[in-house]
């Protein structure tokens, strides 16, 4: 057992198996992403300003809003791909400097890499456990086609290595870009299977979706209303 | 871009009779020093006429480089402190410095024509201007090349900053490999141990030159700056429209 | 061209001539190409400007 | 242990680079063309070829080069990978660093191994095994500035040629230094204070360029 994040004498104890437990003593809501009067800028066209959101432990935030008022661009501004223009961005401090774990619109694999080789190497990235990767491609379902490469690999199957790399590292703040794009019935089921996991174990959701999921979101940021 | 807007005022009020006062002094202050140069500086001993072509290229050479000097500081600038008046700055100094180095560069090898019988020599001076005029325009063009002004800002800003801490590394290799290949008797392009008839136009035009710089830079930023406020206030209305 | 690019050269007055003329057409150039960019946006600023006036008059 | 961290990057850039399959020895094979094609401008004259061998033979390494540099970081940018080493928390600079150090392995040392070839090809009169040691230390200071490019253009679409004209001007004390190192080593001259100069320079390229490149990819 090591620790995975601390916060403010907080501390979250990654448990066997690599599951997240919130550890007992403590106030049930810890806050895992804090924005206050954020602006975002594309070009030269005003995304939105003035945000305001808070983020709890175990709560999943639905982010809503018509193409193009920035969600995209508000999920790589808090994984810190994009500077903010004014406003903060405060998140809860995971586990080795980590960031969150971010899932956006491309599945990260180079056309000669394998699901094997790809996970291998990301667990070595991140000095996880290779003895867990097994079991989880038998989570996500490619254990058949883990030595297949990537230009052979389908959309949906690509997007299950990409959910597979939450399993391996485990971190605290999930942000899921529209997650369940090229994903049949039976990956949009394993989705919320993890996502459900997570939360329960103490994780925070941040994810932009279109289509509901079964999995009913705690609270709704609709970039809409800050346009 | 919004909140780093606001000192630009600033700039815009202090350049606002800055600028016409450099403009108009230092076409006053080229035009006397050329034609001072051109007709009554004496023959010198044994360049012949062809030395009054040093009082275009030694400025040329001075002002350009103290132009890409200020485009590095204000690049460190921009990428430390984030002004962005401080990107501005650099982004109107590069043509500018740019043909200042080209004018440098032309003036030399027409220079050096009479003088040592052919358009080029490697000298290191000669040469490291070359490299520099080289650095400018990989400048200009990569900051072209990206459609965001925030990336194209801090790529450049990167770009300049690497150029300048090379800069004296490829001078002193150029004047290195100079020494090696180059036979004895070689005449420099001429150092500043000038007697003083020669010495008062050179200065003269100095200043001219470095006028003429301040003037067309500025000018250069204030129109950066109405761009960047008509592009922005332009997003403004189309969002309010919409 | 006719004549080779080396080699000695007997009156060098040419190539005085050359050099100021090369300099004050490119600092002339550069001088008018930023004045038309000044010039340009200026414009266009008061003109979006003028607009947004008229506009907010307007309405 | 050695397999993590950093490490990981580098041996995965490796892993990558060597499945790549033909563009493995794209480099080493556009420097053996030019260097076989340059007799042929020059002429066969014996002395008049050992005499332009150093400088062409370094020439030839800086053009060979650019033509893998583009693609050290545009090829993860392109698929997104770019993005989870910025949150994998390790240091930019050592990941860009392991990326520029693998392509270099993969196609900088080759052409420094190529040298006493294309020295004998270029009728070298003394070619000795140390004449590998200024194109070795010299393409070393190439990839790491060449890094800087490729960090810079790597956003951009068809940045290629953008890559060469941006750092052409740094390869000029590396071409002078090493060529004329070269030419100690390949007249059979003594040799040693060149090195020096051209390790200073790949020291100098080796402190500056990780901080460059990762600030050139840390932010959008």
């Amino acid at each position: 057992m090591y620790f995975i994040a601390t916060h403010r004498e907080l501390q979250f104890v990654l448990g066997r198996g690599g599951k997240i437990r919130v550890s007992e003593n403590h106030s049930s809501f810890v806050p895992i992403l804090t924005i206050d009067s954020l602006t975002a800028v594309r070009g030269y066209n005003l995304l939105f300003q003035g945000l305001n959101f808070k983020l709890q432990s175990g709560q999943f935030a639905a982010l809503r809003g018509p193409n193009g008022t920035g969600k995209t661009t508000l999920l790589r501004m808090i994984a810190g791909f994009i500077e903010a223009e004014t406003g903060t961005i405060e998140k809860v401090e995971e586990y080795r400097e980590r960031g969150p774990f971010y899932l956006g619109h491309d599945h990260g694999l180079r056309a000669s890499e394998t699901p094997l080789s790809h996970l291998t190497d990301w667990a070595d990235i991140h000095y996880s456990p290779r003895s867990d990767i097994p079991d989880i491609l038998e989570r996500v379902g490619l254990t058949l086609r883990q030595h297949v490469p990537a230009y052979s690999l389908s959309a949906g199957q690509k997007k299950r290595v990409a959910l597979a790399r939450a399993l391996i590292t485990p971190r605290l703040l999930w942000l899921l870009d529209e997650p369940a794009s090229a994903l049949d019935t039976a990956g949009q089921a394993l989705l919320c299977e993890l996502m459900k996991e997570h939360l329960d174990e103490g994780g925070a959701i941040l994810a932009a979706i279109h289509d509901d999921l079964e999995l009913t979101p705690d609270l709704v940021l609709d970039l809409g209303a800050f346009a | 871009m919004f909140s780093t807007f606001a000192n630009p005022h600033r700039f815009l009020a202090l350049s606002k009779w800055l600028m016409p006062l450099f403009a108009v002094l230092g076409a006053i202050i080229v035009a006397t020093g050329w034609a001072w140069a051109f007709f009554f500086v004496p023959e010198e001993l044994y360049q012949g006429a062809t030395a009054k072509i040093m009082y275009i290229h030694v400025p040329a050479a001075m002002v350009s480089l103290a132009a890409y000097a200020s485009m590095a500081v204000c690049s460190l600038l921009f990428l430390t402190l984030k002004h962005s008046i401080a990107d501005v700055a650099a982004k109107s100094a590069a043509p500018v410095a740019a043909a200042l180095s080209f004018i440098c560069l032309v003036t030399g090898s027409l220079w050096g024509r009479p003088t040592w019988g052919t358009y080029w020599v490697w000298d290191a001076r000669l040469t490291s201007m070359l490299f520099q005029l080289f650095l400018i325009l990989g400048y200009m063009a990569l900051r072209s090349a990206f459609q965001r002004e925030q990336d194209a800002a801090r790529a450049g800003a990167i770009l300049c900053l690497v150029g300048a801490v090379n800069l004296p590394i490829i001078k002193f290799s150029v004047e290195w490999w100079n020494t090696l290949h180059q036979p004895a008797g070689f005449i420099t392009l001429g150092g500043s141990s000038y007697a003083p008839e020669f010495y008062w136009p050179l200065w003269y035009n100095l200043i001219g030159i470095g006028l003429v710089f301040g003037a067309l830079m500025m000018a250069a930023m204030r129109a950066e700056i109405f761009n960047r406020q008509y592009e922005a206030k332009l997003a403004r209305m189309n969002r309010s429209a919409a | 061209m006719s004549e080779p690019l080396t080699g000695q050269v007997n009156s060098g007055d040419i190539f005085i001539w050359a050099s100021y003329i090369i300099s004050a057409v490119t600092l002339g150039g550069l001088a008018l190409w930023t004045a038309g960019k000044l010039t340009g946006a200026k414009k266009r600023l008061n003109m979006l400007n003028s607009h947004e006036t008229e506009k907010t008059s307007e309405d | 242990m050695m397999r993590n961290g950093v490490a990981a990057i580098f041996r995965r850039e490796l892993s990558l680079a060597w499945a790549g399959g033909s563009g493995l020895f794209l480099p080493a094979a556009f420097f053996a063309g030019t260097i076989f094609l340059a007799p042929l401008g020059i002429g066969p004259e014996p002395r008049l070829l050992a005499a332009s061998a150093p400088g062409l033979i370094f020439v030839a390494l800086c053009l060979a080069s650019l033509t893998t540099l583009e693609r050290i970081f545009q090829a993860d940018l392109e698929v997104g990978a770019l993005d989870h080493h910025r949150l994998s928390g390790l240091s930019m600079e050592l990941a860009t660093l392991a990326k520029v150090a693998a392509h270099w392995l993969v196609s900088g040392l080759p052409i420094a191994l190529l040298t006493p070839v294309a020295a004998v090809m270029m009728r070298a009169e003394t070619v000795t095994l140390q004449s590998i040691l200024p194109v070795f230390l010299g393409s070393i200071t190439i990839f790491l500035w060449g890094g800087i490019g490729a960090s810079l253009t790597a956003g951009l679409r068809r940045s290629g040629p953008l890559v060469a004209l941006l750092i052409l001007p740094l390869f000029v004390p590396v071409v002078i230094f090493g060529a004329e190192e070269l030419n100690h080593v390949l007249t059979g001259q003594g040799f040693g204070a060149g090195l020096g100069l051209l390790a200073a320079n790949s020291l100098a390229a080796l402190a500056i360029s990780p901080f460059a490149m990762s600030l050139a990819l840390k932010l959008e």
